[in-house]
């Protein structure tokens, strides 16, 4: 127990994944949807740079590197669409943005 | 245990302790430069020229009474002041006094990004301090303040990458050490970069001309209009920190830090007899003179003038610094 | 002798500075001046060459010199395997270039000078203009002269064909005279085509380009009996002679160049340049002796031409047109002497003819300025008692002409005959028919011009429109000289600077031919001596000797006979030009259809025009129509087919394709009707069932391992 | 290849100059015309500055590739950003950036409308062009070759005359479609290499060593030919090319005749005779009767012509024909006189546009019919002309002689029936270029209009001083041009004629007697040569 | 000892604050739960001996998205009242049920597979660059040459979601 290992950043990880996972499910905000999803994000560094620090192998790093651009492009672009929505249905309700069905 | 705990938390003591004394008299510094300027004479009352002055604000602040507004939230108006002041001390654990690691608490190789990210977290305790007063001309200077602060960090950032670009390292003591090898503050080798950060500081200290955030005519007291007592205290404690970094930052990266004017001529020797630090601090004092030297002299921005200087002006030539930079460097 | 090459740069020079700044900046006289002066150095510089030449043993006079690489080295097959196809800049002094060079510069010199007054009325730009192209013609002459290879020589003869061009048709805004100029370049180019690949398969044959290289190895091969390489190099070559020495076929544009300025014409389309072709066979004797076929051709043209040449001089009217067609008879002539191995015959009449049709060019030329730019005999007459420095020098030159001893004409044509005579009778009375015929028509020029009664129009008022008539636009230009005025006052002497060459002409007419003196009358044919080693490649070669001699008292005899017919045919001019005019109208009529078709000059024009020119641009017509209406109507075809195709592919791709797609579409969106519930639109339900998806798939996993 | 060291990435700096001008003239505002127009030529200028070194730095003794520079592009296809030069690209570069000034600088009055972009679009074409002649990786050849297409589309198609999109249409599809099946003959020689050799690459210096059997060479051939035809252009394929000619602005029109068809030419010389020295020979009838026959039908056709620059065009053709003639005649001299020829094209073909712009520019039209008598009111410009006529027709002492003289000596020791012919262009030539110069120069002034004409200004005189110069220069000392295509048309002739010795072979065996000797290197070494080569 | 103290602590103040950011009724306290996550996160690169990512996390997320998130919520949340949590489709329960039992599995899967490979291969070893400590530099390298395509291809889609945030959110010109 005492030896920190892979496994457990990994279930530190899978941990805090689940978490980001079941605040999509459960929220109805979206912003704090995004933010679980950032979570969930983070998750997938942890691990990353956990087993790039175990594998000697820089490359995990890098990935997290273009994890945190794509994190960055989605928060830009999702955003922007919550504000355009938001100025056009005044609200932020993920069940009230349902007009894509069908 | 005394290396690697005991001797780094005195330093850390120690600094803190510095930092917060070279605030108060930075404050009794402005008050007298200003109304010098200003053909005033300034505090005069507590102490012989008013020197005591330093001490007895501190005092008042911690004295007065620490209201927080009914409508508030109470939790993040007290943690904003504190998200305000922390990371401007943080930055200080690697900004090195002189060449030794007695001079400094830890030189770490991404020293710069450091400083960049660590300051950027600031940011929080002005937007939380305005938006959890619950009151609009707070939010409003809040939400004025963090664009501002935005803005401006990217063209410093970029601006810094440029010197980066020049020096090859992160670290600071590296960058300084760079530039006793070249023989050549690198302000003569990045004189634009240079200015631009120079401008870029003051925006993102809220320092005059861009004080926009706390514009009195406006916006009332800006973000910590609701703010009083050691809160307040805090984040004016925060605002002179951040100068005082911003100042390190500018000297260390342009005019070599600890080093005597001209570290490669041997017959200036006799500067070496000043310490290191002192000419570290001498010279940071003097950039802290500029700027209120600056704060006496401009006006204010009017706010679509700070943003378009900010993103028309500054950003496009700090990217433009560094591709000329980048071409030299390819080049030469 | 080194510094031969500056003997053409010397003119070149005086082009150039004519040419870039004479135009603009100088004045007539300094234009002159440096004409002049420059073509006068040249000829010093080439007495003193020709000078040290003869100081050489006989053995030795071929100095060579190369001034410049102009064709580095560069591997080229040839028949004797991989040669080098190299060639420089070089020039040579050798007896036959060293004449050909007194020549050049000394007729050259004399006609500008001659030329200072003539185009005196000229404006300024016009004489500058004038001299920068005579100065240039002598330029790429003296290449022609020198050059050591054919190449360097090929250079000189385009040369003077553009300056002919240039020269001809220097009244360019004369219809006639441009066209006529480009008659002269393009006829020669025609030329031009056999000589270069006469060049191309001499190169081929001997894997050189130079002139003795080529004398010496030729000589070296055996005397071709069929129509050999060689034959076929030398016809080739004298294709190229017929082309720039006007005879048949390509002789038409000689009479046509007429057009230029008379001191042009003498100086290139009598003396100097129409004789390169002659030149060049001369250069190249070694090669044709080889070729006894080519040579039986060359003879026949040569003389062929003389003789209808000279038929058509006997009815022309224009002054300079009988001298034209004399001019190309004596060429005939002079091809006639090569042809029948008589080189050393044909250089000598070269020379004489050089200085004698100078003489009788120029002596028309004073003759036209003093008429007011009148050519038309018919309307001359009794002129002697205005211009009698022009008629005696004329009279001279007509005499010299006529091959009358003891002028130069006489030694140089009876050489020609003699030599004929060996080779073959039939030529030898077709070239003394010829003879008599010069005579006649020469005559008939002097009687119509100069004695009889004056027949041209009255002075003292503006000339009439007709005697403008050949002018064109630059006679209105009026004449400055002699004192005149504006307008016409009537035949007067030319000045100074055009009558003091003909005096020196004429000089030069009576005693050239005294370095040929035959054997026969007691001389040793100084020149046929000095000339010698060019035509054997310094005695590489040695030509078969003619089977038979006459003897001196047969040769004696020939020359009598012909000076007797010439004698006869002087005073038969004498009679019907001067002392009874209408005899030659009788005769005319007398005689009217060949009269017609020697007025029209055979209708070779006539008939070229039909043939060659007009088939060339009917040619060019038609083909330009199947350019644009087959060639390019493929092109366009091609395109209108492509666009018709893919109009078709676009109904199809509507109808048929594009509706298949519809047909799947419509298909999918009646099933989809099913399955549509399952979208709800809530982004939460969608997660829902992934994770679901997640937990099957972990599951799973877990179960199967 | 010292020289390449000292001058690292010349051919880079050389190509990039002319976009990198067009690149500052895209941020300058489209009304500072003048600005513009200044920017255009001092880059052009600056163009040729950089140029010119390579003219003094190209050692003509060194039969390699000189100021090679050589980068990956593509990888995971092995294209290669592969530059360098020999004998021939040092020509035909500096003869492009040469005429690159003088077509900027013609345009100067002549271009009124859109004249930023117009000078984009011509920066761009030099790029391209340069481009082409320093690529020695296939594909960034092809990439060049389609780059030129699609300025010139634009110039002609914009800034042309009349008929101009129906001339722009039509050379742009009909080299496309060129291009196209060349493309696929590229991909031949591509594929082939791989099989052989197991690399993927576009490397011409590899496709120089293959050696890829006959019958594929066939059809390479014929696919490569197909394509460079129609860029000559060759007989029954020049149609484009009066068209473009007509309906082009005058530095089009100069820039086509003078670089722009030499493309074709040059990848003629460049690709298909060393990499498919069999099938060259094997097509080699077949390539010298359409070369005569573009000859005599383009001087006859030329001939027939009432619009000047209709008729420079058909000379083009003719001209063009002669080029190809002399390549095809594979021997030595005659390569080189072709080279040498495409030299005089550019210099006399482009001058005589220009003297049709010239006047175009006063009059506004092109009829021969107009004019008449410049002689008299244009003296400058009728010397001018004068001299590009005869150098056009091959006058001794002008450059187009020596370009011809080689050319026909050349394709005379291979076949005297085919040199026979191709030398009635000498004289059809001189027709209608002298019936040209009578009907514009020669008579009188008859169209009043033509009476106040301007002679050449200094600006005009300034972009054909340049082309004179190196007429005369061409015609009277040829040899500084011969010295620098000597080693390279050996490596040619090398992989057409296995036989041949190389020049700088001979060299090394001494002053022995050069025919003997170059008889005995081919005896003794049919194998070393190859190795000597590289 | 005190490394794995450091992780204990870190991991836990990570889960809690996850828990904290997901709970949390007032978005702006969600984000200052996640921004204070961010950091701790931060820290644990640390020790992971990934300063340069760490640093990034704190400059890019911390600083710039999260800062984005805090606008945005301002922006957007300022009169709505928080959130209800009562669930019309009962997806909130099944939702937690669900992901615990996918926790459970994935934790199953995941130490089960790491012992396995830990066992088979003894350690696991890298492949790949070896890295010190102070890898700033080494990163610079292996980003700019061995993945300096897929480091383009990000930059280009930050543009391409910088100026689509921008179209999203700038109101037209008309309105």
């Amino acid at each position: 127990m005492l030896e920190i290992t892979p496994l457990h950043y990994s279930l530190l990880s899978a941990a805090l994944f689940m978490i980001g996972v079941i605040g999509v499910l459960v929220r109805r905000n979206v912003i704090i949807i995004f933010m679980s999803i950032e979570l969930i994000l983070n998750a997938v560094n942890i691990n990353l740079v956990a087993l790039s620090d175990q594998l000697q192998d820089l490359a995990g790093q890098v990935f997290v590197v273009f994890v945190i651009a794509v994190a960055a492009a989605e928060a830009a672009v999702g955003l922007g669409i919550i504000i355009a929505f938001y100025r056009n249905k005044e609200t932020v309700n993920i069940d009230e943005i349902q007009i894509m069905r069908w | 245990m005394l290396d690697t705990v005991v001797i780094p938390l005195l330093k850390i003591a120690v600094l803190v302790n510095a930092v917060l004394v070279a605030v108060t008299f930075l404050v009794l510094m402005e008050r007298k430069v200003i109304a010098w300027a200003q053909s005033r004479l300034g505090p005069m009352r507590v102490g012989p020229y008013g020197i005591l002055q330093a001490i007895a604000d501190p005092i008042k602040l911690i004295l007065k009474e620490d209201i927080t507004p009914v409508k508030a939230d109470r939790h993040v108006f007290t943690l904003a002041p504190i998200m305000s002041l922390v990371p401007a001390l943080v930055v200080f654990a690697v900004v090195p006094f002189g060449p030794d690691p007695l001079y400094y608490i830890g030189d770490i190789n991404v020293g710069l990004l450091f400083i960049i990210s660590v300051t950027s977290i600031g940011v929080y305790g002005i937007i939380l301090g305005g938006w959890a007063s619950n009151s609009k001309y707070p939010l409003l200077a809040s939400l004025r303040a963090s664009a501002q602060l935005i803005s401006y960090e990217i063209a410093v950032t970029m601006t810094l990458v440029s010197v980066i670009l020049t020096t090859g390292t992160l670290s600071l003591v590296g960058i300084v050490e760079a530039q006793q090898e070249s023989g050549i503050w690198f302000a003569f080798i990045q004189p634009v970069a240079l200015v631009l950060i120079f401008i870029g500081g003051l925006a993102e200290t809220n320092r005059a001309p861009f004080d926009l955030p706390e514009a009195e005519t406006e916006l009332t007291g800006g973000f910590h209009t609701e703010y009083s007592g050691m809160r307040f205290a805090l984040f004016f404690l925060a605002e002179y920190a951040n100068m005082i970094v911003i100042s390190a930052i500018v000297v260390l990266m342009f005019f070599g830090g600890w080093l005597r004017p001209f570290p490669n001529i041997a017959f200036l020797g006799f500067l070496d007899l000043l310490p290191a630090w002192i000419w570290f601090v001498g010279k940071v004092f003097l950039f802290l003179y500029v700027f209120i030297w600056i704060r006496a002299t401009l006006p204010r921005y009017r706010y679509d003038q700070l943003m378009s200087l900010g993103w028309k002006v500054l950003i496009p030539v700090a990217i433009g610094n560094l591709v000329v930079t980048g071409v030299f460097k390819v080049v030469f | 002798m080194d510094l031969i090459w500056l003997i053409p740069l010397l003119p070149g020079l005086g082009a150039a500075l004519n040419g870039l700044l004479g135009i603009r900046y100088f004045s007539k006289q300094t234009a002159g001046l440096v004409a002049v002066s420059t073509m006068a150095v040249a000829f010093v510089l080439s007495v003193i060459a020709f000078a040290g030449l003869l100081g050489l043993p006989e053995e030795e006079r071929y100095h060579e010199v190369t001034v410049a690489s102009w064709i580095p080295p560069i591997p080229l097959e040839t028949a004797n395997g991989i040669g080098s196809f190299e060639v420089p800049w070089a020039f040579v002094l050798d007896p036959l270039s060293g004449m050909m060079l007194l020549v050049v510069t000394g007729i050259g010199l004399l006609i500008h000078v001659y030329s200072v007054g003539y185009i005196d009325h000229e404006p300024r730009g016009g004489v500058a203009r004038f001299f920068c192209y005579l100065n240039l013609f002598c330029f790429f002459m003296l290449i022609l002269v020198l050059g050591s290879s054919f190449l360097v020589m090929f250079v000189g003869w385009e040369g003077v064909g553009l300056c002919s061009y240039l020269l001809i048709g220097y009244w360019y805004r004369k219809q006639s005279a441009s066209d006529a100029g480009k008659k002269a370049f393009i006829v020669n180019r025609i030329g031009d085509w056999g000589f270069i690949l006469g060049i191309f398969l001499v190169f081929f044959t001997f894997g050189t380009l130079d002139f003795r290289s080529v004398a010496e190895a030729a000589a070296g091969m055996p005397v071709e009996v069929g129509f050999g390489v060689l034959s076929l190099i030398c016809l080739f070559l004298f294709i190229g002679a017929t082309g720039k020495s006007a005879q048949i076929p390509l002789y038409v544009w000689l009479p046509d160049a007429m057009e230029g300025p008379t001191p042009v014409s003498a100086l290139i389309h009598a003396a100097t340049m129409v004789t390169a072709g002659v030149y060049m066979v001369c250069r190249n004797a070694v090669l044709f002796a080889h070729a006894p076929m080519v040579m039986e051709a060359v003879a026949w043209i040569g003389v062929l031409t003389a003789f209808m040449a000279a038929t058509i001089g006997l009815v022309q009217t224009d002054i300079k047109r009988v001298l034209a067609y004399s001019t190309v008879s004596q060429l005939g002539y002079m091809f006639l002497a090569t042809g029948v191995g008589a080189f050393a015959a044909g250089a000598f009449h070269l020379m004489t003819h050089a200085f004698f049709k100078a003489l009788l060019f120029l002596g028309s030329g004073s003759v036209i300025h003093g008429m007011n730019e009148e050519q038309d005999m018919r309307r001359m007459g009794g002129l002697k008692p205005y211009m009698p420095t022009t008629f005696w020098t004329m009279a001279i030159g007509a005499v010299a002409i006529a091959g009358i001893p003891p002028l130069a004409g006489f030694f140089s044509k009876d050489e020609i005959l003699y030599r004929t005579f060996l080779h073959s009778q039939v030529l030898w009375g077709i070239g003394a028919l010829t003879a008599v015929m010069t005579a006649f028509y020469m005559f008939r020029l002097i009687n119509m011009t100069f004695l009889g009664r004056y027949r041209g129009p009255e002075w003292g008022q503006p000339a009439g429109g007709e005697a403008a008539h050949g002018a064109g636009s630059h006679g209105d230009g009026g004449h400055d000289d002699g004192g005149h005025g504006h307008a016409w006052h009537g035949p007067h002497e030319s000045p100074r600077t055009m009558t003091v060459p003909l005096m020196v002409l004429a000089v030069g007419a009576v005693f050239a031919g005294f370095i040929g003196v035959p054997a026969a009358l007691g001389g040793s044919n100084v020149i046929e001596h000095f000339l010698e080693p060019s035509f054997t490649a310094f005695g590489a070669f040695h030509p078969a000797e003619e089977a038979h001699h006459l003897s001196h008292t047969a040769e004696l005899g020939l020359m009598a006979l012909s000076v007797l017919l010439a004698a006869g045919a002087i005073l038969f001019a004498y009679r019907n030009y001067v002392r009874q005019p209408a005899a030659a109208d009788e005769m005319a009529r007398t005689f009217a259809g060949p009269h017609r078709v020697l007025t029209n000059k055979y209708y070779v024009d006539e008939l070229y025009g039909a043939t060659v020119v007009r088939g060339t641009m009917e040619g060019a017509n038609g083909l330009w129509t199947v350019d644009q209406r087959v060639v390019d109507g493929a092109v366009n075809g091609t395109g209108w087919t492509t666009i018709f195709s893919s109009w078709v592919s676009h109904v199809l791709d509507k109808y048929v394709v594009d509706g298949l797609v519809n047909f799947v579409a419509w298909v999918c969106a009646e099933a989809s009707y099913v399955f549509r519930r399952a979208q709800t639109g809530l982004i939460q339900n969608y997660a829902f069932a992934t994770l679901l998806g997640v937990f099957a798939f972990v599951t799973w996993y877990l179960l199967a391992r | 290849m010292s020289n390449a060291a000292d001058t690292p990435s010349l051919l880079s700096l050389i190509l990039f100059t002319p976009l990198a001008g067009a690149l500052v003239l895209l941020f300058v505002g489209s009304r500072q015309v003048d600005l513009i127009r200044w920017i255009a030529n001092a880059t052009a200028a600056l163009g040729f500055l950089v140029s010119l070194p390579l003219w003094f730095l190209y050692d003509s003794t060194n039969p390699d590739w000189q100021f090679v520079e050589q980068m990956e592009w593509i990888p995971s296809i092995g294209a290669q950003y592969f530059l360098g030069v020999d004998g021939f690209s040092v020509l035909l570069i500096l003869l492009t950036t040469m005429m690159g000034v003088i077509a900027v600088l013609s345009s100067w009055n002549a271009i009124q409308t859109r004249v930023k972009e117009y000078y984009i679009f011509l920066l761009m074409l030099q790029t391209g062009m340069i481009g082409a002649f320093v690529a020695l990786d296939f594909l960034l050849f092809f990439l060049f070759w389609e780059v030129m297409l699609v300025p010139m589309y634009f110039l002609i198609g914009i800034w042309g005359s009349d008929n101009r999109l129906y001339s722009a249409i039509k050379f742009f599809l009909f080299t496309l479609v060129g291009s196209v099946i060349m493309l696929l003959g590229i991909l031949a020689v591509y594929f082939y290499h791989q099989d052989v050799t197991g690399v993927y690459t576009f490397d011409i210096t590899q496709f120089h060593e293959l050696n890829i059997p006959y019958d594929l060479q066939w059809w390479i051939f014929l696919a490569f030919f197909l394509g460079f035809a129609v860029k000559v252009p060759m007989f029954p394929f020049h149609t484009w090319l009066p068209d473009a000619h007509t309906d082009a602005p005058t530095a089009g029109s100069v820039i086509l005749a003078a670089v722009l068809l030499k493309m074709g030419t040059y990848g003629f010389i460049r690709f298909s005779l060393p990499i498919l020295p069999e099938a060259t020979q094997a097509f080699v009838p077949a390539v010298v009767l359409l070369s005569i026959i573009g000859i005599v039908y383009g001087a006859l056709v030329a001939m027939a012509q009432r619009d000047w620059k209709r008729l420079v065009a058909y000379s083009s053709v003719s001209h063009m024909g002669m080029v190809m003639l002399g390549m095809f005649a594979l021997t030595p001299v005659g390569i080189t006189g072709s080279i040498v020829q495409q030299l005089n094209h550019g210099i006399s073909t482009g001058a005589l546009f220009l003297l049709v712009g010239v006047v175009y520019e006063r009059r506004h039209t092109r009829m021969i019919a107009e004019y008449g008598g410049l002689s008299k009111i244009m003296p400058v410009y009728a010397a001018i002309f004068l001299i590009m006529t005869m150098s056009s027709i091959g006058l001794p002492t002008l450059n187009g002689f020596i370009g011809e003289v080689l050319i026909l000596q050349g394709i005379f020791v291979v076949s005297k029936t085919w040199a026979f012919f191709a030398a009635s262009g000498i004289v059809l030539g001189a027709a209608y270029m002298l019936w040209l110069y009578q009907r514009t120069m020669f008579g009188t002034v008859d169209n009043p209009k033509n009476e106040n004409l301007p002679d050449v200004s200094l600006r005009e005189f300034a972009t054909f001083a340049p082309l004179l110069l190196l007429a005369v220069w061409i015609g009277l000392y040829p040899k500084p041009f011969l010295d620098r295509l000597e080693t390279s048309v050996d490596k040619v002739m090398m992989r057409v004629n296995a036989d041949y010795t190389p020049r700088f072979a001979v060299a090394a065996e001494g002053d022995a007697d050069a025919t003997e000797g170059a008889i005995a290197v081919v005896e003794s070494a049919a194998g070393p040569i190859r190795g000597g080569a590289r | 000892m005190a490394e794995a103290l450091l992780f204990y602590t870190l991991a836990a103040l990570i889960l809690g604050l996850g828990v904290m950011v997901v709970s949390a009724r007032s978005a702006v306290h969600s984000v200052l739960f996640l921004v204070v996550n961010f950091l701790l996160v931060a820290v644990l690169y640390v020790t992971l001996n990934a300063e340069f990512v760490a640093v990034i996390q704190v400059l890019v997320y911390a600083g710039g998205i999260v800062v984005l998130y805090l606008f945005v919520v301002m922006l957007v949340n300022l009169k709505k009242a928080p959130e209800r949590f009562s669930d019309p489709r009962r997806l909130a329960r099944s939702g937690l049920l669900l992901g615990g039992v996918v926790l459970a599995l994935i934790v199953v899967v995941v130490s089960s597979s790491l012992r396995a490979g830990m066992a088979s291969e003894g350690t696991l070893s890298g492949f790949g660059t070896p890295f010190t400590s102070g890898n700033t530099e080494q990163l610079g390298w292996v980003l700019y040459t061995s993945y300096l395509i897929p480091f383009e291809l990000a930059s280009m889609l930050l543009l391409v979601a910088m100026i689509g945030a921008i179209v999203l959110a700038k109101r037209h010109l008309g309105d």
